[in-house]
């Protein structure tokens, strides 16, 4: 399938409608097998049960960070080849990230409060992903404010490619912070080197997690085509409706 | 409505520490239309935004009869200015209804819009609209909401000729039903028997 | 009355359409909330112990820094003069479009603040009083703006001068809400004590704020 | 060139003729500064400790916020379709608008820091670093801001949208900022280790907020 | 100046998301004025700022001929659009000393304000000018620098009897140099033999 068929917004429509099930059937799927072998995973003899939760946060984690990289891809297409499927692609894309980068937030607050006694703690890591779902929010305000999704994408594809060249700036700034003024209170996250019998079930849900977000930007995508179609086509019947003037 | 009658006497305007005019009188009646010419900064505009309580009255005194007792002139009258209190994210027909209803306006704001051609444009967001478009939905809020005194700066400004005339329509039959007019203008605006009221001075 | 109900819906909808003018405020208000242990350092204890006069600080911020367009936007698109030349009284007007602001802006502010206060290492009953005490003064704060969002179209300018007039005048309704919200954490003083005064500044100022806003746009006029 | 020396003429001029810009956010890098010991209680040791962080974030919002009409208000009286046409490269005017901005804005914040470090207990040396870093921190704020602004004429909004879009990017200076205050008065990094950071970060973000602004005003061309 | 052509051929038109026009063809050499006209919403102020580079070529091309070939067509054109590009708080010699050395202009500032006849209000704030006479500073950049394209989006809006006659003096004189003008209007601008561009549709 050459790529430049994809381009056109109605290919695109026509091959993810076929598409869309089976993702749905593989994403269901992936999830059944990987919280199969979650169930099969062993305690740890400190933490008990609640390392569980690790199955959720660490695959949100890689994607709260993989989507922003993704949303500057898609950007760049936008500024430089004025892709029509480009912005469609970026503006779909950050609510799903600020959603996972939410997700590792809160699933690392719910784990921090029996492991550190506290909801949240000022480490280098927690911080920097608290920056960038504020980022995420910041892109999404941006969308929101614009009715003309051409100009707002723009707009967002700047905002994006600035973010994109801070976030490592960022990241690494607030690691000099925290190792600065580091308190004593804080545990370390690094915990013993990652045994087999967790690592295999975190990839089968990173798997998993990974299908279900191209199965919701697949999904957002399509919304966000068919709404830009709906309004062409209210402003085109605003234009077309004969009024008393013409 | 009774027969009204607005009118000024010995009006003295400052502007900006400035004096604009000073001892200026006039009146006009129900069914008649003043119209206010003279070079730019003769204080035209001013003397509207006087009528309309924008601007204070230095010196002199501005009264109205026959009109309802108790209410001010100002909120007897409606103000067509060069700014045209819109709100770019509401759609024109919001736009409309908020005015209509805020200046206590009774029917809907579509027979309105379709009386300066707007009607096809309701769902639009105003920020949408052409100059002149923006104009037109000034000009309905004056349909939508019936007042006595019309207060019109420089009203066909921007308007198509069949906007114009439309206009000018619609002033007459604002006229004929009563009301006044007081118009700012540099040009004809379509009215034949209004009387003029010259201000002198200024650049 | 149909007017007034006219005026503040419109407010609302052009907030929320605005790319929600309350959604910009509780995001300022979580940013200056996080950028806070940036400078101070990640000390959880002092965060603590300084939690809830940062989430004022915040809240007051977040509260002023958004009334700069109230009066000014009006202004200059024109519709100031048919609000003024209508015969809805001035104070209703201007006490409508305050109350919009805060059911947009000054709400979810109030919302959000036990959100933050996890982040500042505050438990929940803190937070929840934080919260609470945030809910009774936030509209002191909106109140009083308004008073300098009509000075400020009085005098054509907007933005920070806004935020220079009114700061100073805010100085009780901040000491208040935050000692009423220490009174609740550490004591020793009853909650009661400062919270009632809190309130009572509130309602001074709803009445104070709306005549004073009003008196401010009616002199405005040349 | 002669195009540019009018330009940042002009700023300049309207700056402080329109109730000093300047003025204003100098007045509110104050307030904020006063209202803060009101806030957290009259510790004074308290106080000098977290004092550099009190005058960094005073400085980001007074810097971020008065940068809102840097471009909207040019945009809204038509003096950007100019600027716009001109055959003055867009960039050296977003250059020249933003350094008239920071010597009327970002250096009277500068300027009184000795003053309000006296008020937070801070003694001499340490308000001398605190300005220092601010003198070198300053321009960064400025010019990053540039991008919101720039951001916000494109989107026909301004306010507080500027400042959340741009807090977050701001972070690495303010912590470079605060470590290099607090690296000349209590240590134990030696000072010079930050402040090389925190000028490497300014004189990248001259450039890449210049270049991002003047693309952002481009793009929102319709 | 060499003789100037300025064409554009099937150009498109798009705006917030709708066509406005579209294949539209039209060619202006130097001496010449082109009128365009048309009803509210035609897409008369997206052309001119089509033509300022103010608003994108959705298809179609733009040319100049005969011009500085190291300028861009906006380089070349002066564009009086809608708002006046005033800052309220200069004074009227500030405001156009001001656009006169930002877009390269050699003379002074009073001898243009005295061919709009605002000379005697040099010193005021721009604050204080009414329409008309916001209107003629505007006018007044058009003759501090010279460009041999002007664009006009309805240039004797707010002006007075006396201003418009100017203003048309002040068109003939540019025509008579080689520069060329493109106008948007609803009304005659009182040139003679200038051409017209009708713009269909819209309300
Ligand atoms: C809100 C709080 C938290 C946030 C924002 C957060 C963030 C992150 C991020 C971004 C990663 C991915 C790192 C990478 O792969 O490069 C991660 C991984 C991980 N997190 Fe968290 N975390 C939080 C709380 C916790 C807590 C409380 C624990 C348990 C003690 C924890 C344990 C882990 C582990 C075991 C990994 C995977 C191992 C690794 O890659 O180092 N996290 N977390
Ligand atoms: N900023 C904008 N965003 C989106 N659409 C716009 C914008 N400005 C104008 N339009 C639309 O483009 C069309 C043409 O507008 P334009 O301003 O060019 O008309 P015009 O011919 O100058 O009309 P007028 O005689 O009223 O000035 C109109 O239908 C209008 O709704
Ligand atoms: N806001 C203001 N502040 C101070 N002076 C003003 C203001 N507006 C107008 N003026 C001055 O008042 C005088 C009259 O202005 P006004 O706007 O009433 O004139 P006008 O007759 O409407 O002119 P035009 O034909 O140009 O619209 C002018 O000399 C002007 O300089
Ligand atoms: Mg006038
Ligand atoms: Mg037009």
């Amino acid at each position: 399938m050459p790529i430049v068929d994809l381009a056109n917004p109605s290919r695109f429509l026509a091959l993810t409608a076929r598409l869309m099930p089976w993702l749905i059937g593989a994403t269901v799927l992936a999830f059944a097998v990987g919280l199969v072998m979650v169930k099969g995973a062993p305690d740890d003899y400190q933490q008990g049960a609640t390392v569980k939760i690790m199955f959720i946060h660490v695959p949100s984690a890689w994607l709260a960070m993989g989507i922003w990289a993704l949303m500057a891809i898609a950007t760049f297409g936008t500024l430089v080849w004025r892709h029509p499927l480009a912005d469609v692609a970026a503006k779909a894309a950050a609510p799903i990230g600020a959603a996972f980068t939410a997700l590792c937030l809160i699933t690392g607050m719910l784990w921090g409060r029996p492991m550190w006694g506290t909801y949240w703690v000022w480490d280098a890591r927690l911080t920097s992903v608290l920056v960038l779902f504020l980022m995420y929010l910041g892109v999404i305000a941006l969308w929101r404010t614009v009715e003309d999704p051409s100009r707002a994408a723009r707009a967002a594809a700047i905002l994006t490619l600035v973010g994109a060249l801070n976030l490592p700036i960022i990241k690494w700034s607030v690691d000099w912070w925290n190792t600065l003024h580091q308190p004593a209170s804080v545990v370390r996250l690094a915990g013993p080197a990652i045994h087999p019998t967790i690592l295999m079930p975190l990839l089968a849900m990173a798997v998993a997690f990974l299908l279900l977000m191209v199965t919701l930007h697949l999904a957002a995508m399509r919304n966000e085509i068919l709404r830009r179609r709906v309004r062409t086509l209210m402003l085109m019947q605003a234009q077309a409706a004969p009024g008393s003037a013409s | 409505m009774a027969q009204v009658q607005l009118e000024g006497s010995g009006l003295t305007c400052v502007r900006g520490g400035r004096e604009v005019f000073s001892g200026l009188n006039f009146a006009v009646g129900g069914g008649e239309a003043l119209l206010v010419t003279g070079r730019n900064g003769a204080g035209k505009s001013s003397l509207l935004r006087m009528v309309a309580g924008l601007v204070r009255i230095a010196a002199g005194r501005m009264g109205l009869t026959g009109g309802d007792p108790e209410r001010t002139i100002p909120e007897q009258a409606h103000y067509l200015g060069h700014q045209d209190a819109l709100k770019p994210s509401l759609t024109v027909a919001e736009n409309l209804e908020f005015w209509s209803r805020y200046l206590g306006g009774a029917g809907g704001a579509m027979p309105a819009l379709a009386a300066v051609g707007l009607d096809s444009l309701a769902e639009l967001p105003a920020a949408y609209l052409s100059a002149g478009q923006r104009r037109r939905l000034s000009v309905a809020r004056l349909v939508a909401v019936r007042r006595p005194i019309w207060l019109l700066d420089e009203p066909t400004a921007a308007l198509d000729r069949q906007a114009q005339e439309r206009l000018s329509l619609l002033m007459r039959e604002h006229l004929a039903s009563g009301g006044l007019i007081v118009a700012a203008t540099h040009g004809p605006v379509g009215l034949d028997n209004a009387r003029e009221l010259r201000l002198g001075a200024a650049a | 009355m149909s007017a007034l109900a006219a005026l503040f819906v419109r407010e609302v909808r052009l907030a929320v359409r605005v790319g929600g003018g309350g959604g910009i405020g509780a995001l300022f208000f979580l940013i200056v909330v996080v950028l806070t242990p940036f400078a101070i350092g990640p000390d959880l204890a002092l965060l603590a112990r300084i939690g809830p006069a940062i989430l004022w600080l915040g809240a007051l911020l977040a509260s002023l820094l958004t009334l700069d367009r109230l009066l000014t936007a009006d202004l200059e698109d024109g519709s100031l003069d048919l609000i003024l030349m209508s015969d809805t009284p001035l104070e209703l007007a201007v006490a409508a479009k305050a109350f919009a602001h805060w059911i947009t802006t000054g709400l979810p502010l109030v919302v959000i603040t036990p959100l933050l206060g996890l982040l500042l290492n505050l438990d929940a009953g803190a937070s929840a009083a934080v919260a609470l005490t945030l809910f009774a003064g936030t509209p002191a704060l909106t109140f009083i703006g308004a008073i300098g969002a009509a000075l400020s179209v009085t005098l054509r300018r907007g933005g920070l001068l806004l935020a220079v007039l009114v700061l100073p005048l805010t100085v009780p309704v901040l000491i208040f809400g935050v000692a009423a919200s220490n009174a609740a954490i550490v004591g020793p003083v009853p909650f009661g004590t400062p919270f009632t005064i809190l309130c009572a500044l509130t309602l001074a100022s709803l009445v104070v704020g709306t005549f004073a806003a009003a008196a401010a746009l009616r002199q405005g006029m040349e």
